[in-house]
């Protein structure tokens, strides 16, 4: 049920899923996760997939890089791609053009350098993302502090941007993970597929040349930033979501209970429907508000919220029910469905959770007129 | 069938001008608890307005009257309920049910006599369930007995949704007893005015009587009125029942966007008597916003099974997902809507019958959902269909 | 699965089911929703169950009421008895002792008299419900003025008892349907066995004789009234979900489709169960308040607020879903069961939603303190 | 059997006094994450303690070293869920299913040899389930060969909870392949020491390992280690099995309704960085009412289940309700906690073992959770039982 981009983008998924095939935690018994060869996706050209071709990169769209992200969240991908690509890569390209800029897009297309991005990670204002840190301005002395938690692969990082208001104004402050007055702590979780760290910074001293504003409106860009963030995760989800249904889809055929697979019982049957129509909808969503980011469409962000709202939410329900229906074997360690759950919950509240994003939503309705 | 987008905008903003222009501007409030007559003339007059336009069966081969692409009807029917225009419930059959029988497995002169007759107004019904074939359709008992050039027909049809009004029917007969039950079925069109029909309408749980028996007493069909081979008709109601279903899902998906979502809002956005609007209250918001997504994606799902269904290329029993998802959401819509309006919801009566499954009186729509949950395949149905022909999962054992 | 309140209840609980055997619009086919012979409810004692014996009463409480209010729940029964029993007879007993009232009662229990009580119907406030009326003292003369909306059985009641507030204090004032100042409008439901009206006075001149003081409190008085009120309704509710259920599995029992009984699927058997597991914790709930009401727990608005929100919204799921497994058939007007799921839905509304009352409950949690 | 209201007051005062005096105050934290030699310890040091005031078996008969009244102990579980005091999760096999196979069905000599044995500290596993026979346990594949007066037992059993610090096994075995697969079975007591037994520690969900396999080699098994008639034991162990509960999920129920949905209020009464408590947003406030209504429900259910179990008078499948009702309570509790809480809730990585299903770390509990609504009879399986015991529906037609 994914949706359909055309042949590119089938293409690509065919490509990515071959590639992928054996790193999902359903085939490697959950004996680890480790990340995925970086040298390989660079080679792949997944590094820079966004990069103009001036920079070495593939001058596509997110549509191509949604393509992606459900193929990873198939395998729940353990890989600094949200932190670096997803963010990393967008933010720069966000950015006013300068030599360093599009130095680093070609270091990061061809995987010699790994960027993460502090943006608000948990509670998103209606429209606006708040910056977590503030610039200050000592006489020539430019100063950056705040804090942002569960900041995306900042561990392994060669650069880390920092979302911060310079008067009210949000730009990005690039700083290296050793600058004094920084601190990074891991922020373990239960699903081991993803890294997080809180970022603190205090008084951390930044190059001027190191400061840079977004093209065009500055909020416009902040908020662009956000939505990808919260999209990128929708599509993991979705992908996870098709995982868990396809596994539990072979695993209740095969498996024989009362001399008849558990497949041909209407509960475990219509249990299964019911990922395929929850999947359906959400493969939906997804597609529309892919659509609308890729086109820059105004507003893009209701189409965003929606997917992101119901999608990580079905997800979670999906990756359970396959729990479920996989009886106690679904429930080993070694089987890997658990951590599938695990990201998907982690899914459902990284970039703003359901219920946050419903309440941007129906923010909307309060008007007397059509909304 | 690539219609240019600049075409389809202008299209649109056709439909939208001609429905500001035409559509009667207070048909629900009239058509609310009209009498039968009334909605009868209501809906032929509607229908030979449609007609005129060439939007009443946009989905008919040109040379029959229709002609237009998916693309454009997606659009006509998108601003139809955006317009909040009457939909032809009354023709429903006969143009959907009838057209594409006749011309999936009709004879050329079955098509020459009633194609024509259909848009002039002929109106048709379904003579399919029975008392104890209901789900299991193919278990019908009603029989045809051939005698010579005629099959003399006995037995009880139900849920034949507007057989007082129907020239004619669309009927499932038992005429080889002795093969397997699905192998034995001939496929009629019935003449309603032959004698030893009797139809007697059967009152809904909204107290309405679209819905009725047809009773039949040693009827009798010309060998000229079978569809597809004799004893063969059981392929033919297959290949023909659902043939138009993408269209109707996504017309109904629209309105209920276009017109029950939207009522709800405006319902929530009402002041009370302390001035504080149901909207207000964040748990009712949040449950406005998680139907809205749905609504969204059901559509967005339902433009999309048309573009499939046209392109070749349908997806397994996407056409059960898209009724599962309208039938069910549209019942927690209407539920969650009587919930909140509460005990005014209670208080209105009537609705008019010539629009989409919301009327904006929620404890009829309400209960009126469940004329979606049940016929056509109960939910339980589909879910089966679903994870067997969607997922290809294993059917359950035979009853022995 | 009714509560068990021991063999007293039992046998009331046969009688009633017996006698109302034939009530129920499952068996009238859905005909007519004639009311309880009004005579009959008399001569079995059912209308002066918690009146005094010195009036003519059985002494009992309002446990063994709630057997009988369960008991027409299941049938559906059309009968004034919400307004005249539940709330009437209740109202005049929690007034201060006079002659009109024990008159009153004595004819309440008889059958020759039936009254009706002005609530708040719709939205109660968190604990205490506000009187829809006021008392004008000009002079000597007593003038009452307000709106109900909803009020049940006010037509046909030969007085109608209004909630109303003097000089903030709750007291019951009767006056007569015809009393000039006051209106009466019928308010038609799409539940045929319910009757409800709006009753509004505008300047109604009241006998002071006819103004009634509640014993004790006269908040705690007003309350117990509501709590009354909620509590009939989700015995009601309970009493509909149950014979919903029962009605269910005879259906599914008989009904082959497929060559096989349909309560054999698990589809349709699981949702069976569903309404089993539902109805279960229902009567938990509703034991658990009428334990609390009966004995004048202080608190008791928790249970009661507790059931009330549940069993009023568990009890509209499983009429739907009655409908749902009846298929057809079960749509029909013929076979009634749209009667029950209009009274369900009814009752969700009256006497404080569901999310009113959750409300209600979760203010308790904004303490800082333990629940 | 009835204890005056009086005394019931005045032991639950006894009981709570004394927790509040011996539970170790900080054994959350210092259990969470603990090594797996510290957890058994801790363990059997509280069985001990509980063992010297009466209250580690009060169920099993008082010539035993229980004898307590049903009300009684209802009021003992209130009040340890109350002062959350641990739970005895290392011998509950010993103390329940064992206790009540060796009482209902062992001989004198089996009872007199395990059941002071089982005080002192003696460590049961189940050996039941099996690689293919999981919710079809009756299709088990271990086979016994009796050779004279000893059983030469050879298999896998899974999911044997607790086997690597176990003393003695409940085992079930096909001792007469040849016989219908309910037929064929006999039950055993097995000595875990005996040679030919392997076990190997499986990793659950969240990384735990108190699931094991075991693999049993020509493990020799006396005769006298038979419960029931030999190829009789699956009557044995569907009366014994689900013997104690009733009284568990009395137990458990209250330690959700006093540990978990308190913890959860007291998490949703923390001040976030912007001093806003996720209690203040309607949405989270409704479904903790809704959640806190069904919690109520379930735990007077408990009460009632064993109250009614004491009097002899059990509805049908009652007990198969309340695991259900637990169960997904249990889950939608802890799914809703994990999400509410958010990121946070991720980030609690251990939990202590001895706990109920509720712990505080949400992400861990709710992954727990599964262990509620899979073993012991999946979900949709006591759905069946309850459909077909407790409402008398008909039982599917058997596979061919």
């Amino acid at each position: 049920m994914d949706s359909d981009f055309g042949a590119v983008h089938d293409e690509l998924r065919g490509v990515a899923r071959m590639m992928l095939a054996n790193h999902s935690p359903l085939t490697t018994a959950g004996r680890s996760f480790k990340p995925l060869d970086w040298q390989l996706l660079a080679s792949s050209g997944w590094l820079g997939l966004e990069v103009p071709a001036a920079q070495g990169g593939a001058g596509a769209g997110f549509a191509e890089l949604a393509v992606l992200l459900t193929e990873f969240g198939r395998v729940a991908a353990a890989a600094p791609y949200l932190g670096s690509v997803v963010l990393g890569t967008a933010a720069l390209s966000l950015l006013e053009a300068n030599t360093g800029r599009d130095h680093r897009l070609q270091e990061l297309a061809a995987g010699t350098r790994r960027v993460a991005v502090a943006l608000p990670t948990d509670r998103p204002e209606v429209g606006q993302p708040t910056a977590p840190f503030r610039i200050r301005r000592a006489g020539s002395v430019l100063e950056v502090s705040g804090r942002a938690g569960f900041v995306p692969d900042v561990v392994g990082a060669d650069e880390i941007l920092l979302l911060a208001a310079d008067d009210h104004r949000p730009v990005l402050v690039a700083v290296a993970p050793s600058a004094p007055g920084l601190q990074i702590d891991a922020q373990p979780v239960v699903d081991e597929t993803r890294h997080l760290a809180a970022v603190i910074a205090d008084g951390v001293e930044i190059d001027p040349d190191s400061l840079w504003s977004f093209t065009g409106s500055p909020e416009a860009g902040a908020a662009r930033l956000a939505e990808r963030a919260m999209l990128a995760v929708a599509c993991d989800s979705l992908g996870l979501a098709t995982m868990m249904m396809e596994a539990t889809v072979a695993y209740v055929t095969d498996r024989y209970q009362f001399g008849r697979p558990i497949g041909s019982y209407q509960a475990v049957k219509h249990a299964c429907a019911d990922m395929l129509v929850g999947i359906s909808i959400c493969s939906e969503l997804v597609g529309t508000a892919v659509e609308a980011l890729s086109s820059d469409e105004p507003g893009s962000w209701v189409p965003v919220s929606m997917a992101k709202a119901h999608v990580s939410s079905v997800a979670v329900e999906i990756a359970g029910k396959a729990i479920q229906l996989h009886g106690g074997v679904g429930y080993t360690w070694e089987r890997g469905l658990h951590a599938y759950l695990k990201r998907a919950a982690l899914n459902r509240s990284l970039f703003g959770s359901p219920i946050a994003h419903r309440r941007r939503l129906a923010a909307r309705y309060a008007g007397e007129g059509n909304s | 069938m690539a219609v240019p987008d600049r075409d389809l905008a202008e299209f649109r903003s056709t439909v939208g001008d001609w429905c500001r222009a035409n559509v009667p501007k207070d048909w629900r409030r009239a058509q609310a608890g009209a009498p039968e007559e009334q909605f009868v003339a209501f809906q032929k007059a509607w229908f030979q307005e449609l007609r005129q336009v060439g939007w009443a069966v946009p989905h008919w081969p040109a040379e029959w009257g229709g002609g237009m692409s998916v693309a454009e009807q997606i659009v006509l029917y998108q601003e139809l309920a955006a317009n909040d225009a009457p939909r032809l419930v009354l023709a429903f059959v006969a143009i959907h049910h009838a057209a594409s029988t006749l011309l999936v497995a009709g004879t050329d002169e079955q098509r020459r006599c009633h194609l024509p007759a259909i848009l002039d107004g002929e109106l048709w019904v379904q003579g399919f369930s029975e008392p104890d074939a209901g789900s299991d359709l193919a278990s019908l008992r009603t029989t045809g007995r051939r005698e010579g050039d005629v099959f003399v027909v006995n037995g009880q049809k139900l849920w034949s949704s507007g057989a007082a009004h129907a020239d004619w029917c669309l009927l499932l007969v038992r005429t080889d007893p002795g093969a397997p039950k699905r192998e034995g079925i001939s496929y009629f069109l019935m003449d309603m005015r032959t004698p030893g029909i009797d139809v007697r309408p059967i009152r809904n749980a909204n107290g309405e009587s679209h819905f009725c028996e047809m009773f039949l007493d040693d009827v009798v069909i010309p060998v000229s009125g079978l569809v597809g081979p004799e004893h063969g008709g059981w392929r033919v109601a297959q290949e023909t029942l659902s043939a138009e279903r993408g269209m109707t899902m996504l017309e109904l998906s629209e309105r209920l966007g276009r017109a029950g979502f939207t009522w709800l809002l405006e319902a929530c956005r009402v002041r009370g008597p302390s001035g504080d609007r149901l909207l207000d209250d964040p748990v009712v918001a949040d449950r406005l916003a998680a139907f809205e997504i749905e609504v969204a994606g059901l559509r967005s799902l339902c433009r999309r099974v048309v573009e499939r269904h046209e392109a070749g290329a349908s997806a397994p029993a996407e056409a059960s997902i898209a009724k599962l998802l309208y039938s069910e959401l549209l019942q927690r819509v209407m539920d969650f809507a009587t919930e909140v309006v509460g005990l005014e919801a209670h208080t209105q009566l009537t609705k008019p019958l010539s629009s989409g499954w919301e009327s904006g009186a929620w404890m009829l729509d309400y209960i009126g959902s469940y004329e979606w949950t049940i016929p056509g395949g109960t939910s339980e149905i589909q879910r089966t269909i679903i994870g067997e022909r969607g997922l290809g999962l294993p059917r359950e054992p035979a009853a022995r």
